[in-house]
């Protein structure tokens, strides 16, 4: 019984790592500022979704379950929704002009890194 | 080199390149969203650091509130920042300034390094202690029973804080309405989610006090949780800011101050000493103060977000 | 080298890094961000040291995490402080520049009016 | 299991290393938003997972706190473009 629930872990905590990584390259490689929303609304709540599923048969108590099926509601929840707020804020930006530079700009815009 | 200590490395480095980006950033903005990340990464060192009661302070603070401060005052001040690049000091003093940062860290690093280890510890001693307040959460009885007065005196700082804020309205606005109104829109998102997030919060909040007794958590990181929805409903123009003459807003600024004065004093009258509670009662008594606290903390940091009255009325 | 040790060296540059943005930053604000950065390095040394005096199976010290979580009160309520003046000086001024004789442009105080 | 989590929990922490190149680039301030709010979902996984490693069941709490506390920076970058609009003739 614990291997089997330990290769469930194991599965759903390495899909939910795979998952980070798509929505982390979505979000580095993709063009614009709405399509890269996708990476933060799918991709990553997705990952989350997957490593709580693994770790719930580690979780011990059923209240330490609980409250990590409750995280990721949460941030379900929050990151739909921020989500939509910001791809709304970044329309109005683009329209009157203000921060949304064109990309081509990007790069002075840039870091010590 | 294990693969813990390769992940230890690994969230250092990490967190020095955010703080040299949160300095090095052109826009304030910027620097501001790097700090927020910040906050969140500390709270990771701080759960390796086997200090969980930290962290969610770190979390709540950090995290949250900060956030939300700071983003607020960059995107108002958004129009200054032109003006002060020419500000930029001549090379000498930014010389001067980066050897004195380097000799300091430096001084740091050092302290660190010859500390001795295990370094000297009052946990033992807390541990024996422990039976003094029924509580099993060491960090709380420091908190809330051996340096209870620090604790007092934290919370009269805040609201020292607050005082300090709202008295920089100007004499026509004094009495009024902190910060701006904001525009509700009953069917947008923000309105949804201030109306579906701040019954979680506070159901979570209550469970972060509650467990704050055996586990980590207590009054403090309750509060500021609390304090956050209030603002998500304030930021979503569902209700209000209080006017800061409302005497019932004051009345709660003062409760956690006050009954924790009110059980020192009793202490001081029927016990041994200032803030000695008898040892039969000393968990209902704490527990008493820290819920009132949290009331009091809540309230206070929402208003510290808010900031100083700028309207005289609701519009 | 231990955990606590990473941890330390690395809050140490930290706060060099915020001491030397408290410097040379001419915008306030930055200036506050870089205060935090800085109490936030001091107080890893602070957890540090709590962790070094583990004992009596408890994983930390528990009186300087106490002191932590006084002090970050006590910083995030100097920081609010901090950036109402800030605000009320942009208010009052119409800017924000911290050196004296700079001109300052038409302020917009309504109580000037 | 705790090298695999840890192992895991390494990765995700590149991950989010990554998604800082976001933050640091922008170029809109929405993208930086955006990015500090992917951070947040990645850092509530670590959490979640160094919890399970280091045996602190409490973490969980620290990453309810954050979940519920991880969108109020965004949330204010939301509100400051309609927020910032009335204060000019309020004063501020």
């Amino acid at each position: 019984m614990k291997f089997m629930l330990d290769i469930v872990t194991v599965t759903a905590i390495s899909a939910g790592a795979f998952f980070f990584l798509a929505g982390t390259v979505g979000l580095l490689r993709f063009p614009d500022t709405l399509t890269r929303l996708h990476a933060l609304t799918k991709a990553d709540n997705l990952g989350l979704g997957l490593v709580v599923l693994g770790l719930l048969p580690q979780a011990g108590s059923l209240r330490g379950g609980f409250k990590l099926i409750c995280v990721w509601l949460l941030v379900l929840l929050a990151g739909a929704t921020v989500s939509q707020l910001i791809a709304r804020a970044a329309l109005a930006n683009e329209a009157n002009g203000q921060r949304g530079r064109p990309r081509t700009r990007a790069r002075q815009d840039g870091s010590p890194t | 080199m294990t693969i813990a200590a390769a992940l230890e490395t690994v969230l250092a480095a990490l967190i020095l390149a955010i703080a040299i980006w949160t300095i090095a950033a052109r826009e304030t903005f910027a620097a501001v969203a790097g700090f927020v990340v910040y906050g969140l990464l500390l709270a990771l060192v701080w759960v390796r650091l086997e200090a969980v009661d930290v962290a969610l302070t770190e979390a709540a603070i950090g995290g949250g509130l900060s956030g939300v401060l700071l983003l607020g005052a960059a995107a108002r001040l958004r129009a200054t920042e032109t003006r002060a690049v020419m500000e930029r000091p001549d090379k000498i003093l930014r010389l001067g300034a980066a050897i004195l940062s380097a000799t300091v860290a430096a001084g740091l690093a050092a302290g660190v390094l010859l500390l001795t280890d295990p370094a000297p510890t009052l946990a033992s001693a807390a541990a024996t202690n422990a039976a003094a307040t029924g509580l099993g959460n060491p960090v709380t009885n420091v908190l809330m029973a051996f340096r209870a007065t620090d604790t007092l005196l934290e919370k009269v700082v805040l609201l020292l804080a607050l005082v300090g804020v709202w008295s920089l309205a100007s004499d026509r606005l004094w009495g009024g309405f902190p910060g701006p109104r904001h525009q509700a829109d009953p069917l947008g998102a923000l309105a949804f989610l201030a109306r579906l997030l701040p019954p979680v919060g506070i159901v979570v909040g209550i469970y972060i006090l509650w467990a704050g007794a055996n586990h980590p958590g207590g009054a403090f990181q309750a509060g500021a949780i609390l304090a956050a929805m209030w603002l998500l409903v304030m930021m979503a123009g569902l209700t209000d800011v209080p006017p800061v003459s409302s005497r019932r807003l004051r009345l709660v600024l003062i409760a956690g101050p006050g009954v924790f004065l009110v059980v020192g004093l009793g202490g001081l009258c029927f016990g041994t000493a200032f803030l000695a509670y008898p040892v039969a009662s000393a968990k209902p008594l704490i527990l008493g103060i820290e819920a009132a606290m949290t009331l009091t903390i809540a309230v206070t940091l929402g208003l510290l977000v808010a900031g100083a009255p700028e309207r005289r009325d609701g519009q | 080298m231990s955990a606590a040790t990473v941890f330390g060296l690395c809050s140490a540059a930290a706060a060099g890094l915020g001491l030397y943005g408290l410097i040379v930053n001419p915008e306030p604000l930055r200036k506050i961000i870089a205060f935090n950065l800085l109490g936030s390095g001091i107080f890893i040394i602070f957890g540090v040291v709590a962790r070094r005096g583990a004992a009596a199976a408890l994983g930390a010290d528990p009186v300087p995490q106490a002191l932590v979580i006084t002090g970050m009160v006590v910083a995030f309520s100097a920081t609010a402080l901090a950036v109402a003046l800030v605000l009320r000086l942009f208010q009052g001024a119409g800017s924000t520049t911290l050196d004296a004789d700079a001109p300052a442009s038409a302020g917009t105080d309504p109580t000037d009016a | 299991m705790p090298e695999f989590m840890t192992a895991v929990l390494g990765f995700i922490l590149a991950m989010l290393a990554l998604g800082l190149i976001r933050v640091l680039r922008g170029p809109a301030d929405a993208d930086r938003m955006m990015a500090t709010q992917l951070i947040g979902t990645a850092g509530i996984a670590s959490l979640l997972l160094l919890g399970t490693v280091t045996g602190v069941p409490a973490t969980i709490d620290v990453a309810l706190t954050l979940a519920l506390l991880a969108t109020f920076a965004s949330i204010a970058f939301i509100k400051k473009g309609s927020a910032s609009a009335p204060e000019s003739t309020e004063g501020g």
